[in-house]
């Protein structure tokens, strides 16, 4: 248990130094960087012309079957990392490759599914 | 000859990893400076250029002097800016990098035959936590998109999103092929265990799948469609100037250093070398952790180089990519690792 | 070692902020977010009993409901954007056509 | 020795199922018909080979149907049923013959629940096992409820709805008595049994007073709200007169109220924790019924109501004889149940033929009917003399058992109810008096007597109510038999 | 390896289930039409190598599966819903292009619930139950242009995923009570779990959990709303088979896992019973949505079966399992019942149009769809309880175990709110019969009919001859004593 500890101890150092350092760079960046007031330098940058309207919008999301596939074929990789560490010896192997890849191929399945049913092809 | 190593290090052990782990932070920045170098070096040369050359000795001190030119910029912020966001996304995208670094080793020292891993920590699930946390960088991207409420910038994130969740999957097979070589999610054992057999030669489709992966992952061409100049302006970067830009192009070029180690460490033998052997030399202290140098600047040297050898694709390209040829082959690929792992045994 | 209540303090205190958030939030998003929120207090339960009872149920119990959290998600966010392509909305307050 | 018990529920209903697919009114009322007849025919084969003499239990049949529960499939029949299945069989034929001219949308569902209704009805009165009992006693609900609700009067929803409500929750309350005395039992003995000779048997020997009085109370509050009597009667007037005719008819038929009594309740009535009380309850409840129910009749105006109400009086008697406790008492209880169903057939037939002779049944738009439909005035003469009671027909012999045997245990009821006698027959003939005699009113035109077959059916069921009237013992013999075994029961006990 | 012949009748429904969805996408909508009768094979098969292992008694998978009369019951009355959905729904998904989905999400719903009823683990328990969940999340939502139908789905999603929350919450104080997660152990340490007091937070969190899933008052805000909107197959199959996966898990999780904390869910499920029989009859009255009716009507079925919690005894249990399948059959088969009408409905453009389950619509049944009304009018009086049908024999041994068990003012509450409900069930009969009909005789689609009919055969099979179903439910009782 303690040797998981100590193994965060730099990792908590590094958070430090992670969370310190872009305000502190910041920080010499005002006290070195000019500073001058001209209405036109806030303006968001689009092409030239005079923004219109806030970027803050609903707009149609394409990604969305994307976003919902990620989700699902990520987690079940979740799976992959316990067992894979496992699979050989511990006398479980042939059970725990026929299982794993009986987990692969459902896994398949969904995946010609999605594919058919076109959730992988790019919207336009 | 044998070296002693006194017994009072070993409850300091973990104090001495964190304090070369910020020496290493240091040497890290050093060293993306140089692969920025290198980068505009190796492309003036592909492109038959000078590059830098005016600022020190073959323009060395570029970096330098654009560090300088950063600082004294000055901080816009643009209006409607949601600065909570704005502010902070470097914080990720920069702890996202440092994180990365704390379980990454960057080499190793032979001492009486034994091996130490130049790593700040030894964890059992360091390829699992690399993933994880390199994945982080996105929320700062899409906090600078989101908080500088620019058209622009948003169409850049949603495409970054989109990419970065079409190649963390088959990325994540792929990492999950190589560990099933060793029954190991230690990136220290991966790479140890790898000796003559490196993981290119055993599974040079995985080898394929993950570097494509990699590259999506990290932005760089011809997978920077969040950025693409053409379409977007600068895409999410639009609205990000002076020292803040800075940091995210640091923490981007950090990143691509990180990656080339991964590539290094998981397929390309680490830090072993055919015919080497480790002795208590000076040399032969050192040479594990130059050949992984040598490899990662290797690495670095095709990721650059592919930069100017393939075109940019089209977002949609790249999403199709990921799902329709590169998933179904590092499913393959696992499915060749797991029988490989079990022909080769335990 | 970090006493086990602070653990289950942890997952209570978020657990509540998710019933409660369900219970007040009129948007569909948010209230999925609560409910996962809820589920990964008892995420946080499961591994903390698991560590502290030197069992491995908890933590394999952990992963299966991170499993089933995403597909959860993917379910309530598929119901959702096709209650947004009817009504351009997801404020649930909105649905009100079932009524006794 | 044919299944006699067993045919006698199958017939009808193997004839119901196949009527219900009939096409047309008289494919309809001629399977109906020849269903009825093969009933009958079946009864007649029970009687004649029906040994009176014996209270013991005859054509007895048992199948395991749920082992697990101690439920059988066990029937038979005895001088307690075979009267009413008799009554059944005979009637039910004629009735069919009665409505056969009678026009009427899907008359093949109308003649299928006629089939069905009796074959709900004799299934109650063969059955010997409580679950049996019960899945009968709560069928005839089934076709009680479509019929009023689809070919019944302007109010038949809230009148069939009413009904339906109202005799299933008191149906409940009858079945928490008998899991009360079935898990009683069980607890007793060990066996699961439902079966209602040994349930009853053993009634006596089961836990507390108190528990056998909640028991028995529960149990006969079904039995008198199907009868009906006094405070639980207020479905009855709405259903019997919303009812068609037939509907009606059923109605009377539906005996089965008096028959629990019989054949549960009495004979555990003795063994109750309070017999006294109980007696003197059920007493009271019968004398005031019969008070209660010519009271109301007298006043009403629509004549199938009047009819519905007589009813009600006429059943306080059965509770009466019931709860006279005297083996006569009991017979008479039994025959006026017999006689009661024969009576108001027939009048009940009659108020349907003047209904749909003229269209009203309010009593004072009729008159001088008798002039017009000759026919259908000396039978509904002979209908309602029967019901108030007149020497030489059915209903006297009962009555007069009823009230000259009760008068043994319960005299202060029996003078109650004997102020009734006056009030029937004052009712009946002041009815008869103005729908059938007086002046003509001639908004009816010209009213048609009823068609010959509607004559026939109801001359054969006025015949026999002369013929039991001057001869009873073909059926009060059998009777006096079961009431003995019944009352000795109780005399045992010295109540 | 384990002799996976035990779980075969989860094996064929999961790889008919695969199957449809691999092979429904390659196919034109057209031919998909028979996708539908390939389910129902599959459905067939399951169900018969369920009844061929009934009295095989196994654990599997280091004891997370456990092979015994209550799963193997509980089997049968999933599998038995599924069939009669999956042949009613061959109407339903008539040129559908989402037929495959449509099948596969009610195998993998069935898959799930099988795998509730013989999960002897809570690992396996939480997953099975999710995942015969989420199956139901998206059929409730099928009609994805259908605004009641959505709303009806999104009601259900939130409710049943915060009572999964809830039910992980509670799981997880009873695994730290115990230190596992296996049934048998957590039984075996019950003492653990009375001593502790998060013992009873556990208890209140799971109640709350499964009274979601059972749709017991106060937990059941969603049950009408979706009922009402999903596609009437989908409602079948949420009454009939979803909620009978509540009182599977409901039954191992209390009565074997907890058996140390009785006292405290008893009287729990004291209160929650009486109040949602009685709720249930009483707000199922004022209802002019056939559907939205029955769905109250479901309330106060689970009401009743929810008194096998409270009595507790062999007797009372044998009912309470019994009465499940008795529900199946009767509550699934008045859905698809209503399903007819509004198939009727819609496609005839007569009536009311805005909710094609209005009782209006059921004027003149009789009439226009004969053996429907016949069918309905069997399915309802099963559900008031009269005689010859399996809702009475159910009620029977119910309601005689509670005054067996000395609790009469229980029988008493259960007879009245049953005679209660006989009110809204006559009117809906009376709608049928005796109102005139609006519109023309209609021919009925096959698979409509012989839904129908099979739910009747069940009705009346379990009412006539209820012998081996109750020896089997008996069988299934002694392993919860």
């Amino acid at each position: 248990m303690s040797e998981i500890i100590d193994s965060y101890i730099p990792v908590a150092i590094f958070l430090v130094v992670a969370l310190v350092m872009p305000p502190m760079t910041m920080f010499m960046v005002k006290q070195l960087s000019p500073r001058s007031k001209a209405a036109g330098k806030y303006t968001t940058y689009e092409s030239g012309s005079v923004p219109t309207g806030t970027a803050r919008i609903q707009f149609n999301v394409e990604y969305y079957l994307y976003a919902i596939a990620f989700v699902l074929f990520d987690i079940e990789v979740l799976f992959l990392y316990p067992w894979v560490t496992v699979y050989k010896g511990h006398g479980i192997t042939s059970l725990a490759v026929v299982e794993m890849f009986a987990f692969i191929f459902i896994l398949l399945f969904g995946y010609i599914y999605l594919w058919k049913k076109g959730a992988l092809t790019w919207v336009k | 000859m044998t070296v002693v190593i006194p017994e009072y290090i070993t409850p300091l052990i973990p104090w001495i990893r964190g304090i070369f782990g910020l020496v290493l932070i240091g040497i890290i920045f050093v060293g993306a400076m140089g692969a920025v170098w290198l980068e505009r070096k190796l492309s003036a040369d592909i492109q038959t250029r000078m590059g830098p050359c005016r600022v020190g000795k073959y323009g060395l001190l570029q970096l330098v002097a654009d560090a300088i030119k950063l600082f004294t910029k000055e901080d816009l912020k643009p209006l409607n800016a949601d600065s909570l966001l704005f502010n902070n996304a470097n914080i990720f995208m920069l702890g996202s990098v440092f994180l990365m670094l704390v379980a990454l080793p960057v080499g190793a020292v032979f001492i009486n035959g034994v091996e130490y891993t130049l790593a700040v920590t030894q964890m059992d699930i360091s390829v699992l936590y690399i993933e994880a946390v390199s994945a982080l960088s996105i929320f700062g991207i899409f906090m600078v998109a989101y908080g500088s409420n620019n058209k622009y910038s948003l169409l850049g994130a949603f495409r970054n999103f989109a990419r970065m969740v079409g190649y963390e999957v088959p990325l994540g097979i792929t990492v999950i092929s190589v560990a099933a070589m060793t029954g190991s999610l230690n990136i220290v054992d991966i790479s140890t265990a790898q000796g003559l057999r490196w993981n290119i030669f055993l599974q040079p489709l995985g080898c394929f799948v993950f570097f494509v992966s990699l590259m999506a992952d990290m932005g760089r061409l011809p997978f920077d469609q969040n950025e693409s100049e053409e379409e977007l302006i600068a895409g999410w970067i639009t609205e990000y100037c002076g020292m803040r830009f800075g940091l995210g192009f640091f923490a981007e070029y950090i990143h691509m250093i990180l990656g080339s180690f991964l590539v290094a460490l998981l397929f390309l033998g680490g830090w072993n070398v055919p015919g080497f052997i480790a002795n208590n030399s000076f040399f032969g202290i050192i040479a594990p952790t130059g050949f992984l140098i040598v490899k990662v600047v290797f690495v670095l040297m095709v990721i650059i180089g592919l930069r100017w050898a393939v075109p940019r694709f089209r977002i949609d390209q790249v999403v199709d990519l990921s799902w329709k040829k590169l998933l179904p082959l590092a499913l393959l690929n696992l499915v060749w690792a797991v029988g490989l792992g079990l022909y080769l045994g335990a | 070692m970090i006493p086990l209540i602070f653990y289950l303090g942890l997952a209570a205190l978020l657990f509540s902020i998710g019933l409660y958030g369900v219970m007040t939030h009129k948007n569909g998003i948010r209230m999925i977010m609560c409910i996962e929120l809820m589920l990964n207090s008892a995420n946080l339960n499961l591994v903390a009993f698991s560590s502290y009872t030197d069992t491995l149920n908890g933590q394999v119990f952990a992963i299966f409901s991170i499993a089933l959290a995403a597909a959860e998600a993917a379910v309530g966010f598929a119901i959702l954007m096709a209650i947004y392509r009817m009504h351009d909305k997801i404020n649930l307050n909105e649905l009100k056509i079932l009524r006794w | 020795m044919l299944p006699v018990a067993s045919l006698l529920i199958l017939v009808p209903l193997i004839f119901a199922a196949v009527t219900f697919f009939t096409k047309t009114k008289d494919q309809a009322a001629g399977l109906a018909f020849l269903g009825s007849i093969a009933t009958l025919g079946l009864t007649l084969y029970a009687y004649l080979n029906f040994d009176s003499s014996t209270a013991v239990m005859q054509f007895f049949e048992s199948i395991d149907w749920i082992p697990l529960l101690g439920v059988k499939y066990s029937v038979g029949i005895d001088g307690v049923s075979l009267p009413l299945i008799l009554l059944n069989a005979i009637v039910i034929p004629f009735l069919i013959l009665y409505s056969w001219k009678e026009d009427r949308e899907s008359p093949n569902r109308f003649y299928g629940l006629i089939l069905t209704m009796q074959a709900a009805v004799i299934g109650v009165f063969v059955s010997l096992d409580f679950v049996v009992f019960y899945v009968f006693w709560e069928l005839t609900l089934i076709p009680l409820f479509f019929m009023v609700n689809i070919w019944g009067g302007e109010k038949r929803a809230h009148a069939s709805y009413k009904f339906f409500i109202y005799t299933h929750v008191a149906s409940l309350v009858m079945l928490l008595g008998i899991f009360g005395l079935f898990y009683a039992s069980w607890q007793q003995t060990g066996v699961p049994t439902f079966d209602i000779r040994t349930l009853v048997a053993q009634f006596q020997f089961l836990g507390s007073g108190l528990l056998r009085d909640a028991i028995f109370l529960s149990i006969i509050f079904g039995f008198l709200a199907k009868l009906p009597i006094f405070p639980f009667h207020s479905w009855l007037p709405d259903a019997y007169t919303e009812a068609p005719t037939a509907g009606s008819v059923l109605f009377i038929l539906l005996k089965i109220g008096g028959y629990g009594l019989f054949r549960i309740s009495l004979p555990m009535l003795p063994n109750t924790g309070n017999p006294e009380l109980m007696i003197t309850m059920l007493g009271f409840l019968g004398a005031f019924s019969i008070l209660y129910g010519a009271l109301v009749a007298l006043r009403q105006k629509d004549l199938k109501r009047m009819i519905a109400y007589s009813s009600l009086s006429h059943m306080g008697y059965v509770l009466l004889g019931s709860a006279g406790l005297v083996t006569l008492s009991v017979s008479g209880a039994m025959f006026q149940q017999f006689s009661h169903g024969l009576i108001m057939s027939i009048m009940f037939m009659s108020a349907g033929a003047i209904q749909t002779s003229t269209g009203t049944r309010i009593i004072n738009n009729l008159g001088g009917l008798a002039k017009k439909m000759p026919m259908l005035a000396v039978l509904m003469m002979l209908g309602f003399m029967a019901s108030l009671g007149l020497p030489g027909l059915t209903g006297f012999i009962a009555e007069f058992l009823v009230l000259a045997f009760s008068y043994v245990n319960l005299p202060g009821f029996v003078l109650l109810a004997l102020l009734s006698i006056v009030i029937t027959a004052g009712y009946n003939l002041w009815a008869m008096q103005r729908a059938m005699f007086g002046v003509y009113s001639e908004k009816f035109g010209d009213v048609r007597d009823i068609d010959s077959l509607q004559v026939f059916s109801m001359g054969i069921i006025a015949l026999l109510v002369l013929y039991f009237g001057l001869n009873p013992n073909p059926v009060l013999n059998m009777m006096i038999t079961n009431s003995k075994a019944i009352v000795s029961l109780a005399a045992a006990l010295g109540v | 390896m384990e002799n996976l012949m035990l779980l075969a009748p989860e094996i064929v429904v999961a790889a008919t289930g695969l199957i449809i969805l691999f092979i429904g996408v390659f196919m034109s909508p057209r031919t998909k039409n028979i996708l539908g009768y390939l389910a129902t094979l599959g459905v067939l098969a399951a169900l018969v190598l369920t009844i061929q292992s009934f009295g095989i008694e196994a654990t599997m998978f280091s004891g997370t599966v456990s092979i015994d009369a209550l799963s193997q019951f509980f089997k049968l009355v999933f599998l038995a819903v599924a069939l009669i959905v999956s042949v009613a729904s061959i109407k339903y998904n008539e040129n559908s292009d989402h037929t495959e989905e449509f099948y596969s999400l009610v195998l993998f719903a069935t898959l799930g619930m099988m795998v509730v009823a013989s999960s002897n683990d809570f690992i396996l328990l939480f997953c099975a139950f999710e995942l015969a969940s989420f199956a139901t999340y998206a059929l409730a939502g099928f009609e994805k242009q259908n605004q009641v139908s959505l709303e009806g789905a999104m009601k259900y999603f939130m409710m049943g995923a915060v009572s999964s929350a809830l039910m992980l919450f509670g799981i997880s104080f009873v695994y730290g009570a115990t230190g596992t997660t296996s049934i048998p152990m957590i039984a075996e340490n019950a003492s653990l779990l009375a001593e502790n007091p998060i013992g009873l937070v556990a208890v209140v969190l799971l109640i709350a959990g499964f009274g979601f899933k059972m749709a017991l008052v106060p937990f059941h805000m969603w049950a009408p709303d979706t009922y009402q909107g999903s596609p009437s197959v989908v409602s079948s199959l949420l009454a009939a088979g979803s909620k009978k996966m509540g009182f599977v898990a409901a039954f191992r999780v209390f009565i074997l896992a907890l058996a140390a904390l009785q006292p405290d869910w008893q009287l729990a499920f004291t209160i929650l019973a009486v109040v949602t029989m009685t709720f249930g009859n009483v707000v199922a009255v004022s209802q002019t949505s056939v559907k939205r009716m029955l769905a109250y009507s479901s309330l106060a079925q689970a009401g009743y079966i929810a008194m096998a919690f409270v009595v507790m005894t062999p007797m009372a249990l044998t009912g309470g399992i019994f009465y499940t399948l008795a529900h199946a059959f009767m509550k699934g088969g008045a859905f698809i019942a209503a399903g007819a009408v509004v198939w009727m409905i819609t496609t005839q453009r007569t009536g009311d149009l805005q909710v094609p389950d209005h009782l209006d619509n059921f004027r003149g049944l009789g009439k226009r769809m004969p053996l429907v009304a016949l069918c309905m009018t069997v399915f309802v009086f099963a559900l008031a309880g009269i005689p010859l049908t399996s809702g009475f024999m159910a009620k029977f041994v119910l309601f005689s175990s509670a005054i067996q068990a000395g609790m009469t003012w229980l029988a008493v509450i259960a007879i009245l709110n049953s005679a209660l409900s006989l009110f809204y069930y006559a009117r809906l009969v009376r709608y049928m019969y005796f109102l005139p009909p609006e519109g023309k005789k209609i021919g009925l689609p096959f698979p409509y009919a012989a839904a129908l009919l099979l739910a009747t055969a069940g009705v009346f099979a379990m009412g006539l001859w209820p012998e081996p179903f109750l020896q089997w439910a008996m069988e299934a009782a002694k392993v919860l004593i």
